[in-house]
């Protein structure tokens, strides 16, 4: 198999294991790392295939998809210290007051 | 096209007659109640002056020929219906006579009714009876009859149900009402035929004739069970008896006299609408309703029941002679019936108005076992009401003799040689010959004449009660009819009618059966005893025939009485099934109709909860169910 | 092309975005005057942005782009379907900036982020490229969750988690999907010819798994299903103002994307996906998720949140169609639905002002004491339910007759379904609409009642919002036409 | 001289401006009321005066309302289209009739009546404004507009269950109104108006949809259209669905549960509002909508519309039968008057549908009346039930005389108006089969067990009530018989039921054309079975 | 054949590091396997030609992000019990989930036509290249990240704080 099939393999695999991670961990910012590997598979599958490619688009794709990344690590961190105040804990599944109730 | 009618006197005459009534019992309810003692002089001035109208009226038209009016009632379909009025001889005299004898009621029952709350009511109800009843007699067309017809049944509902404390009466009341109802819902549905078939409801109308026979017939069945309905015969006969409990004068009046006549009436009038078939059936009812009727008579001890049985009888008799083409015979015999009958419930409600009078009221003043011997006490009463009775027995030199010289004839002759079914009709109007007389003796015999039990010291009703009661017992003797007693040629010119030549066989046969039976019930009923127990006494075997004759006629009671029952309880099923049935469509739309739609809401709300309990508050799985979804859409899409 | 074009061509493209450049300004000086203001004058920011709104609004009527415009090298393009949204977004920020209340001491902040929401709105309904896209949906929805978290307490806190993390994973599963197409068209410019070219009757799986990753981020911004459930927990947290922004302008937004998206993947009917099929039945399942969750509910919030997932729905059956009449009508309806959404919104927030509360059941008697915000709210619940005399009801009218052409046209029985779905849901929402007025006028309140703080200028407010209701289901004539001017093409 | 829109708008006007009058000034609103009502009288009047007896329409108002760009399908055109025929003229008359005999009965409305009678002006403007709308679009607004008022009306003024009443009522209602809605839709969709060229007007006009020729071509509803759902085109779906949305309203079996109870349950004005009115709408809804647009559907199902019409008749009569509270038997006898309507609609023939109308006409004067009645006792004593009371006749003998004269009315007694209607509906229905063989003639003779259940009740009912010895349970306050306003009430329509029974010809002056008119139009607008 | 073994070794780190942070539940030690992970795939990056990307990666993941989230892990578990604990649920869904997803994505990848040709990027120096597209075609993206940058700041630096402010 080519290179290009076990890259994308790869990127498939983080990009479902990040998801995994999202899902199942217990850690709001376990979780918040499965997102960033979301993301990085989404990186990888651009610059893979920007390179059968001519032009940078897929680089450049990545480049604001790593500061859409970083924004989004800032804002997350700022919300889960603001939940764990009010909560005192970051385990997603602890901080379910809001539901329906019934 | 209607022609538009020409304002003759007599159209004045006629219109004052129907009209009269009418304002009489319009301002009958518009009196003040505390005034209510005006309400009974009013509607008996009106009356006096509407029968003499009549008369007039009924000369006007015997001497010119007959006359007939009609306006324009509505337009249906481009078709017209007309409010119309035909007058021949037939219906004159029948106008006169409701007029008269309605007259004469009103007069009886000031006396009748001097104590009653509710005058007002009373009178003005019978002064809205006699107006329905003159425009039944009146109209020829047919949703008008039908019109009057329904009116008259509601008049006699109101009627019966005046003394609307009285929880028998408030029941025979509805039982009349509904009774009558089934007969009408019939006339009805043989109305829209004759609609929806030949687009006119005009009597005289040729139209009429030309709808196919089936329909034709079935037609002629339906206005019959309106007939059935209305005149109180098999199968539908037995509210009549519970309608006397409404007050004596109406019992005369509606029950006797007219509104259960209008079915004969209606018969003679429209009796070129009937096929074969339908006059055999009404041939047959008739002689069924007559003979059931007699029997019925022969075992009542209460006065008016038996007069009420009797009553069915004679109409059982009449229909039998319409059906069996007797019409002359049978309407003469209406017109008799409707005098005789009246006087005999006059005189009946003059005997229980006496026994009012003495205040035993303990003693139930219509149970005949517990009168006797009033015939010193109120000798007026009884004279009156022997002569009614005569009548009513048909013995000669009185009307009803005439009158049932005429069906026999007519019958026997119709009947034919050669034995068929009609030779059993026929025999049943033999059959009430003999029945009669028994009957009526035995009530004559146990009111007037038989050992008192108590000691009534009871006086001669008031002049004012008494009057009515004479002209009628005169009215019903032979002389106004016809001037000989046995010979009638002369009533014949009275009303233009063209009747056969009396068979002196067959009225000699009549008169020897009226002998027998008179003395056979001389026999019976002499004896004290039977008054208090059952009719066979012992030494009543000896007797073969009339031994035989009472075995047979005990069963037939026991049939009959059980046929009332039968018929009773038939209608009474019938309610209660509708009843309970109501209750289940009642529980059907509290649960099923409406539980399926609160199901449906029911269902909505789960199916809600469950898509709701996917928001269990936990984020990750927010997450799961959502990556779940988008996967199972990709799947669905791509394979 | 030669880099000197390009730059000309940039500076040009400057000119035609007066609107955000004004809203960029009002940002950078809303946060120094956040620095420099007193806490107590803070009023005046409010004053400010809601007058900026209206500026930005007034310079897009009064620079119509009639015919399209592509700007930054085809990195958005200006067209008068943007334009449309982007004047319902300005409007919609103005109504959100009248009812808002904010604490002096985040005042400053609130504005700030409102800006940036109704920036990265303008710029989303106007990109025509994915890196644009991706950017300007987040420059959406990061302010979106801090919004969201607002109230400053437990709730929303967890509220704002809540919208965040589901918010993220739905966009790394939407860059994801970008990343494949990127993979297949080798463009990241979706309006390209190369993009079609690339794709046109291209049965690669690939594709369709890209197209569904990638709607994954749209339907999670317009709250439809399987994307749905943020949405309840989120406006039941946040402050009612927020709650009445996010549920419209970020939606509308996400509906003007959305728009774009399936019809630049469906390739002007080419393309393999049966697209009008696949929107039918999200709106099909959100219609019914949306009213069935929303009939058992108690929480006047939480159930308007459900309202506004079925809403959606029926937002997406114009878009279902695949016609350009859908599509105006379409846009009728997103207009009609920011009026009775804001209306709504608004008058339960000026209850909430008063009154805490927690379940409908609050409201019971109410309507008594104060008529005029009872009798808006009930004209609010009935435009939404779509009855007459509302605006609410021509809508419903405009979407469904579409629906019944099309069909009309390819019988497609997913079509005739969705048809008969919605208009027995406009029934079964009855249910849950007409809670709220039936406790307002019907019911015997349990407790002592206190008359609620009725502002002169509140009620104005309302009164406006009713009378437009009723103007547009009187004469939507006007309105109606200069939709039909709008003709876009991607 | 804009008389209809006077008639319409007056009492919505006029309630728009009483919002403006404070509530303290409470007893001035039912003056106000009843002034409308008034003026309204007199606007019929000079209506009447200018109506003459030929068919077609009188009065037309025709304004442009809505007119929609739809693009590439053309133009979507809705009027203000007002006009009266035979049928919507004896409606309005109705209407009006009722609505100021409802007004009077109004009267001791103690809580709040600012809000009660604004509310009743903005019903009465519906009803009359969706009985002359010949714009399909304007129809439903205003058969909306109904909705919301009643609710309230019910809700708010109504008895114990009421809450559940009036949800119950508005859900069926709306029911109803969105399966028209739907049909409303697809039929503005495919039909064009006569004079639009090239770009095609899309038109709510009734008239326009009426005439096959303004159906679009291969259009899903046009008459050539070969595409089925299930197993029938949709044409017939179309009806059907009209059909079933307006029995909701008439209501027939098996839609009719709502009645019931919205009739227990609302205050005594309103239940003579929704018996005589409201429930006219599912009729006329059939005769001006239903019928007219779908001819062809109409005939094929017509054996249908009868059957349910049957048993409509039978089984309200029955459940009328059992119920145990007054005013639930007279809402269930409702119901078996109008299940005669809709067998008289299902003949088509002349006399059916003249009969129908005329039923229409006197249900709506007799079921007034009797519902007055009911909440005469209800005010006296709180009470309904039947069980509860004997030989009332003897306590309040004008107010039994009342009952008697009502209840035989509504028995079909000849000389009332009752009598008439059905006995042409029964002229029709029992035709039917030989004229245009739409009916079996069984049907119309079955329908006759209607009178016979209808007398057993209400001669049951007068037995157990009115007649016997007098007892009155659980009720303190002394029974006084009637006093004059309820005279005023009463006395009208009593008149009104005799003199319609007494000369039917009043009435059918303007029903002939109509129904002649009707039943032509059903058959020569080219389809199948001609006579 | 040097790159290919960097390349498979590169792989290998990753995938090993992802696991660790699936299955381990000291939350150090995810954050430590996540930084492996980002290094490896930096070096992915080298290897594809993307020199710059590699580096950004690594500055700005390696140097922020990650120490954002020490930060956030210290703060967020020093208070509570139980530090570092992160165990975890609802395995069997979400493995399910994921799995299926998986094997969409590789048997859609399987027949999709991307070409595995290699035409080689122009060689020559990409990173001047990504200067000039970010300032010529990607202009506008580079200044609204910018704003966005900034937007997040305050929102942020609020939000952290906010509850300090809500207290006074």
């Amino acid at each position: 198999m080519s290179k290009t099939d076990l890259l994308f393999y790869l990127s498939a695999f983080l990009f479902c294991s990040g998801l995994l991670i999202a899902v199942t961990k217990k850690n709001a910012i376990v979780v918040l790392m499965g997102i960033e590997l979301m993301l990085n598979a989404a990186n990888l599958n651009l610059v893979l295939f920007n390179f059968q490619k001519k032009g940078m688009d897929g680089q450049l794709f990545a480049l604001f998809i790593i500061i859409v990344a970083v924004c989004e690590a800032a804002v997350g961190i700022a919300i889960i210290l603001k939940t764990y105040h009010y909560y005192h804990t970051s385990v997603p599944d602890q901080i379910s007051d809001l539901k329906e109730k019934n | 096209m209607i022609a538009a009618p020409e304002y003759s006197f007599s159209f004045w005459l006629t219109l004052s007659v129907l009209v009269i009534p009418l304002v009489a019992s319009l301002s009958c309810f518009s009196i003040k109640q505390k005034i209510g003692w005006l309400a009974p002089l009013i509607s008996s001035v009106l009356l006096l002056i509407a029968s003499i109208l009549a008369i007039v009226l009924f000369f006007q038209v015997s001497n010119s020929a007959e006359v007939s009016y009609s306006w324009v009632w509505f337009t249906l379909n481009q078709k017209e219906i007309a409010f119309s009025i035909l007058l021949d001889s037939n219906t004159s005299i029948m106008i006169l006579i409701v007029t008269v004898i309605s007259f004469l009621v009103h007069l009886f029952s000031i006396g009748y009714m001097a104590e009653d709350q509710h005058q007002v009511r009373y009178f003005g109800m019978l002064g809205f009876f006699t107006f329905a009843m003159l425009g039944l007699v009146m109209s020829s067309n047919l949703l008008i009859t039908f019109i009057f017809w329904e009116l008259v049944g509601v008049s006699s509902y109101r009627l019966i149900a005046h003394y609307q404390e009285k929880e028998s009466a408030i029941k025979a009341a509805t039982k009349a009402f509904l009774l009558n109802k089934i007969g009408d819902l019939g006339f009805l549905i043989g109305l829209i035929i004759f609609w929806s078939w030949s687009g006119t409801l005009e009597i005289g109308d040729p139209n009429l004739l030309r709808i196919p026979a089936f329909w034709l017939t079935a037609a002629g069945v339906c206005i019959f069970i309106g007939v059935i309905g209305k005149s109180a015969q098999f199968p539908l006969f037995n509210w009549l008896p519970d309608a006397m409990e409404g007050p004596t004068p109406v019992s005369a009046l509606i029950h006797a006299a007219t509104m259960v006549a209008a079915g004969v009436f209606l018969l003679m009038r429209i009796s070129n609408l009937f096929t074969e078939d339908v006059f055999m059936l009404i041939a047959i009812t008739g002689s069924i309703t007559t003979v059931a009727g007699a029997i019925g008579a022969l075992f009542q001890f209460d006065i008016k029941k038996v007069l009420a049985y009797s009553t069915i009888s004679q109409l059982g008799l009449m229909v039998m002679a319409m059906g069996a083409g007797a019409m002359q015979g049978g309407y003469f015999h209406l017109l008799h019936h409707a005098f005789f009958k009246a006087g005999l419930f006059l005189g009946a409600g003059a005997i229980i108005h006496a026994m009012h009078q003495n205040h035993q009221s303990n003693l139930d003043a219509q149970d005949i076992r517990n009168l006797g011997g009033l015939r010193k006490k109120l000798p007026v009463t009884f004279i009156s009401f022997a002569i009614c009775a005569a009548a009513l027995a048909g013995i000669p030199f009185t009307s009803g003799f005439v009158s049932k010289e005429l069906i026999l004839t007519q019958m026997t002759t119709w009947a034919g040689n050669e034995i068929s079914w009609r030779w059993i009709v026929m025999s049943s109007a033999w059959v009430v010959t003999l029945l009669t007389p028994i009957y009526t003796f035995r009530l004559i015999w146990f009111i007037f004449f038989s050992k008192p039990q108590h000691q009534h010291n009871v006086e001669e009703a008031p002049v004012i009660m008494r009057i009515p009661m004479i002209v009628l017992a005169t009215g019903s003797l032979a002389i106004l009819s016809s001037l000989s007693p046995i010979h009638i040629s002369s009533a014949i010119n009275l009303l233009q009618h063209s009747y056969p030549e009396i068979n002196s066989k067959v009225s000699l046969a009549s008169i020897v059966i009226i002998g027998i039976a008179l003395a056979a019930a001389f026999y019976i009923f002499k004896n004290q005893e039977v008054k208090n127990q059952k009719l066979i006494t012992p030494h009543f075997y000896l007797d073969v025939v009339s031994n035989y004759f009472m075995v047979l006629t005990l069963k037939l009671s026991e049939a009959t009485k059980g046929g009332d029952k039968l018929i009773d309880s038939v209608i009474h099923g019938i309610s209660y099934l509708q009843i309970t049935f109501a209750h289940i469509t009642g529980w059907a739309d509290r649960y099923l109709v409406d539980g399926f739609v609160d199901g449906i809401a029911y269902s909505a709300k789960g199916v809600g909860a469950i898509t709701r309990s996917l928001a269990n508050g936990k984020i990750q799985s927010y997450l799961l169910w959502a990556m779940a979804g988008l996967v199972i859409f990709i799947v669905w899409i791509l394979y | 092309m030669e880099l000197k074009e390009q730059l000309t061509g940039i500076s040009a493209s400057i000119g035609y975005l007066l609107p955000e450049l004004v809203l960029i300004g009002s940002l950078i000086i809303s946060l120094l005057l956040g620095l420099i203001l007193k806490k107590n004058k803070l009023t005046i920011l409010y004053i400010f942005s809601a007058a900026t709104y209206l500026l930005s609004f007034f310079l897009i009527l009064q620079a119509w782009p009639h015919q399209p415009v592509s700007l930054f090298g085809g990195m958005m393009r200006l067209d008068d379907f943007s334009a449309f949204f982007k004047l319902l977004f300005f409007l919609g920020g103005f109504l959100t900036i009248l009812i808002s209340k904010q604490k002096e001491e985040t005042s400053s902040e609130y504005i700030i982020l409102i800006d940036a929401i109704l920036l990265g709105a303008c710029l989303l309904a106007m990109s025509m490229n994915f890196v644009m896209l991706i950017l300007s949906l987040e420059l959406i929805s990061l302010p979106s969750y801090m919004l969201a978290g607002f109230a400053f307490d437990r709730k929303s806190a967890e509220g704002s988690l809540k919208y965040f993390l589901f918010g993220t994973v739905a966009t790394a599963c939407m860059i994801y999907g970008i990343s494949l197409i990127y993979g297949l068209s080798s463009t990241l410019d979706f309006s390209s010819n190369q993009f079609i070219e690339a794709l046109i009757d291209s049965k690669a799986p690939l594709l369709f798994v890209g197209s569904f990753l990638i709607l994954a981020g749209l339907l999670f911004k317009i709250a439809a299903v399987p994307f749905h459930l943020w949405a309840p927990d989120v406006y039941e947290s946040a402050p009612t103002p927020v709650v009445a922004f996010l549920s419209v302008v970020p939606k509308l937004a996400g509906l003007a994307i959305f728009t774009k998206m399936v019809l630049a993947l469906n390739l002007f009917g080419q393309s393999v996906l049966p697209w009008s099929t696949i929107v039918s039945v999200i709106a099909i399942i959100s219609i019914l998720v949306g009213n069935l969750s929303a009939l058992a509910q108690t929480n006047p919030k939480r159930m308007l949140a459900y309202s506004s997932i079925a809403q959606s729905g029926f937002l997406l059956i114009g878009l279902a169609t695949m016609s350009m009449e859908g599509i105006h009508f379409m846009m009728f309806y997103a207009a009609i639905f920011l009026i009775m959404n804001f209306l709504v919104f608004a008058v339960l927030n000026q209850f909430e002002n008063s009154i805490s509360i927690q379940s409908v059941s609050n409201f019971a008697g109410l309507g008594r004491l104060s008529f005029f915000p009872a009798f808006a709210l009930l004209l609010g619940m009935i435009a939404l339910t779509g009855l007459p005399p509302t605006a609410g009801f021509t809508a419903k009218l405009l979407i469904f007759s579409s629906l019944w052409t099309s069909y009309q046209d390819t019988n497609s029985i997913v079509l005739l379904v969705l048809f008969g779905v919605g208009l027995i849901n406009t029934v079964i929402a009855l249910f849950y609409y007409l809670k709220i007025p039936y406790l307002l006028f019907l019911k015997e309140p349990a407790q002592e009642l206190i008359p609620i703080k009725t502002s002169r200028s509140g009620n104005l407010f309302h009164l406006i919002l009713v009378i437009l209701l009723i103007w547009f289901f009187l004469i939507p004539g006007g309105l109606m036409g200069w939709i039909n001017q709008i003709t876009f093409v991607l | 001289m804009y008389l209809l829109s006077l008639l319409i708008f007056i009492p919505i006007g006029t309630a728009l401006l009483a919002l403006l009058i404070p509530s303290r000034l409470a007893s001035s609103f039912r003056s106000i009321a009843l002034g409308v009502s008034i003026v309204q009288v007199i606007i019929l009047l000079l209506i009447l005066s200018q109506y003459n007896y030929e068919g077609g329409f009188h009065l037309i108002e025709k304004i442009p309302w809505i007119s929609i760009d739809l693009g590439s399908w053309g133009l979507l055109q809705a009027e203000y289209f007002v006009a009266l025929d035979g049928l919507s003229l004896s409606m309005v008359a109705l209407s009006v009739f009722i609505l100021l005999i409802a007004t009077i009965s109004s009267w001791t409305i103690e809580k709040n009546r600012k809000g009660y009678f604004i509310l009743l002006l903005i019903l009465n403007g519906a009803i009359i404004g969706s009985f002359c709308a010949l714009d399909f679009l304007l129809f439903y607004v205003f058969f909306e507009f109904m909705l919301l008022p009643m609710y309230f009306l019910i809700g708010i003024w109504g008895g114990v269950k009421r809450e559940y009443a009036s949800i119950k009522f508005f859900l069926y209602t709306l029911l109803g109104s969105i399966l028209i809605l739907i049909v409303i839709v697809a039929l503005y969709i495919s039909v064009k108006t006569p004079e639009s060229s090239d770009r095609i007007v899309h038109t709510f006009n009734v008239l326009h949809m009426q005439d096959v020729n303004n159906l679009i071509p291969n259009s899903l509803l046009s008459l050539d259209s070969t595409k089925l759902l299930g197993s029938f085109s949709f044409r017939y779906w179309a009806f059907l669905l009209l059909f079933i949305g307006f029995i909701i309203k008439l209501p027939a079996v098996p839609f009719h549960t709502w009645l019931p109870d919205a009739h227990v349950e609302a205050p005594t004005p309103i239940s003579v509002i929704l018996a005589a009115l409201l429930l006219k709408f599912g009729a006329y809804g059939l005769l001006r909508f239903a019928y007219p647009i779908f001819p062809d559907a109409a005939i094929h199902f017509s054996w249908f519309v009868g059957l349910i019409g049957l048993i409509s008749i039978i089984y309200g009569a029955l459940n009328a039968l059992s119920s145990k509270d007054l005013k639930r038997l007279i809402a269930y006898s409702s119901v078996s008057h109008m299940g005669f309507v809709l067998l008289g609609i299902a003949s088509a023939t002349v006399e059916g549908i003249t009969g129908a109308v005329y039923q229409m006409f006197s249900h709506g004067i007799i079921s007034a009346m009797l519902f007055l009645i009911a909440g005469v006792l209800y005010d006296r004593t709180g009470d309904r039930m039947i069980g509860n009371y004997s030989g009332l006749a003897s306590k309040m003998r004008n107010y039994s005389a009342f009952v008697l004269i009502a209840f035989f009315a509504s028995m079909g007694l000849p000389g009332f108006a009752g009598f008439m209607g059905e006995v042409m509906i029964f002229f029709g229905a029992f035709q039917s089969s030989t004229v245009n063989g739409l009916i079996p003639t069984w049907m119309a003779i079955t329908a006759t067990l209607g009178l016979l259940l209808g007398a057993a009740y209400y001669l049951w009912t007068i037995q157990r009530m009115f007649y016997g010895p007098f007892s009155v349970k659980n009720v303190t306050s002394d029974l006084t018989d009637l006093d004059s306003r309820e005279y005023i009430m009463l006395l009208p329509l009593a008149l009104a039921a005799l003199v319609f029974g007494v000369l039917p010809q009043l009435l059918l002056n303007y029903i002939n054309p109509f129904a002649s008119e009707f039943v032509n139009n059903l058959f020569q607008s080219g389809n199948v079975l001609t006579p | 054949m040097m790159q290919e073994v960097i390349l498979y070794l590169f792989i290998g780190f990753s995938i090993v590091s992802v696991l660790v942070i699936l299955l381990n539940r000291n939350v150090f030690y995810s954050a430590l396997a996540l930084l492996t992970c980002l290094i490896s795939l930096s070096g992915i990056f080298g290897l594809l030609q993307a020199e710059f990307l590699a580096v950004t990666q690594l500055l700005i993941y390696a140097g922020g992000v990650l120490v954002l989230m020490i930060f956030g892990i210290m703060l967020t578990n020093r208070i509570s019990g139980k530090s570092f604990e992160s165990k975890s649920d609802n395995w069997i869904p979400g493995i399910l989930v994921t799995g299926s997803l998986l094997a969409v994505l590789v048997i859609a990848f399987r027949n999709s036509p991307i070409t595995a040709t290699q035409n080689e990027l122009a060689t020559g120096n990409h990173t001047s290249k990504i200067g000039v597209e970010l300032m010529s075609t990607y202009a506008a993206p580079f200044e609204i990240s910018g704003l966005l940058l900034l937007v997040c700041l305050i929102g942020a630096a609020l939000t952290a704080s906010s509850f300090k402010k809500a207290k006074s």
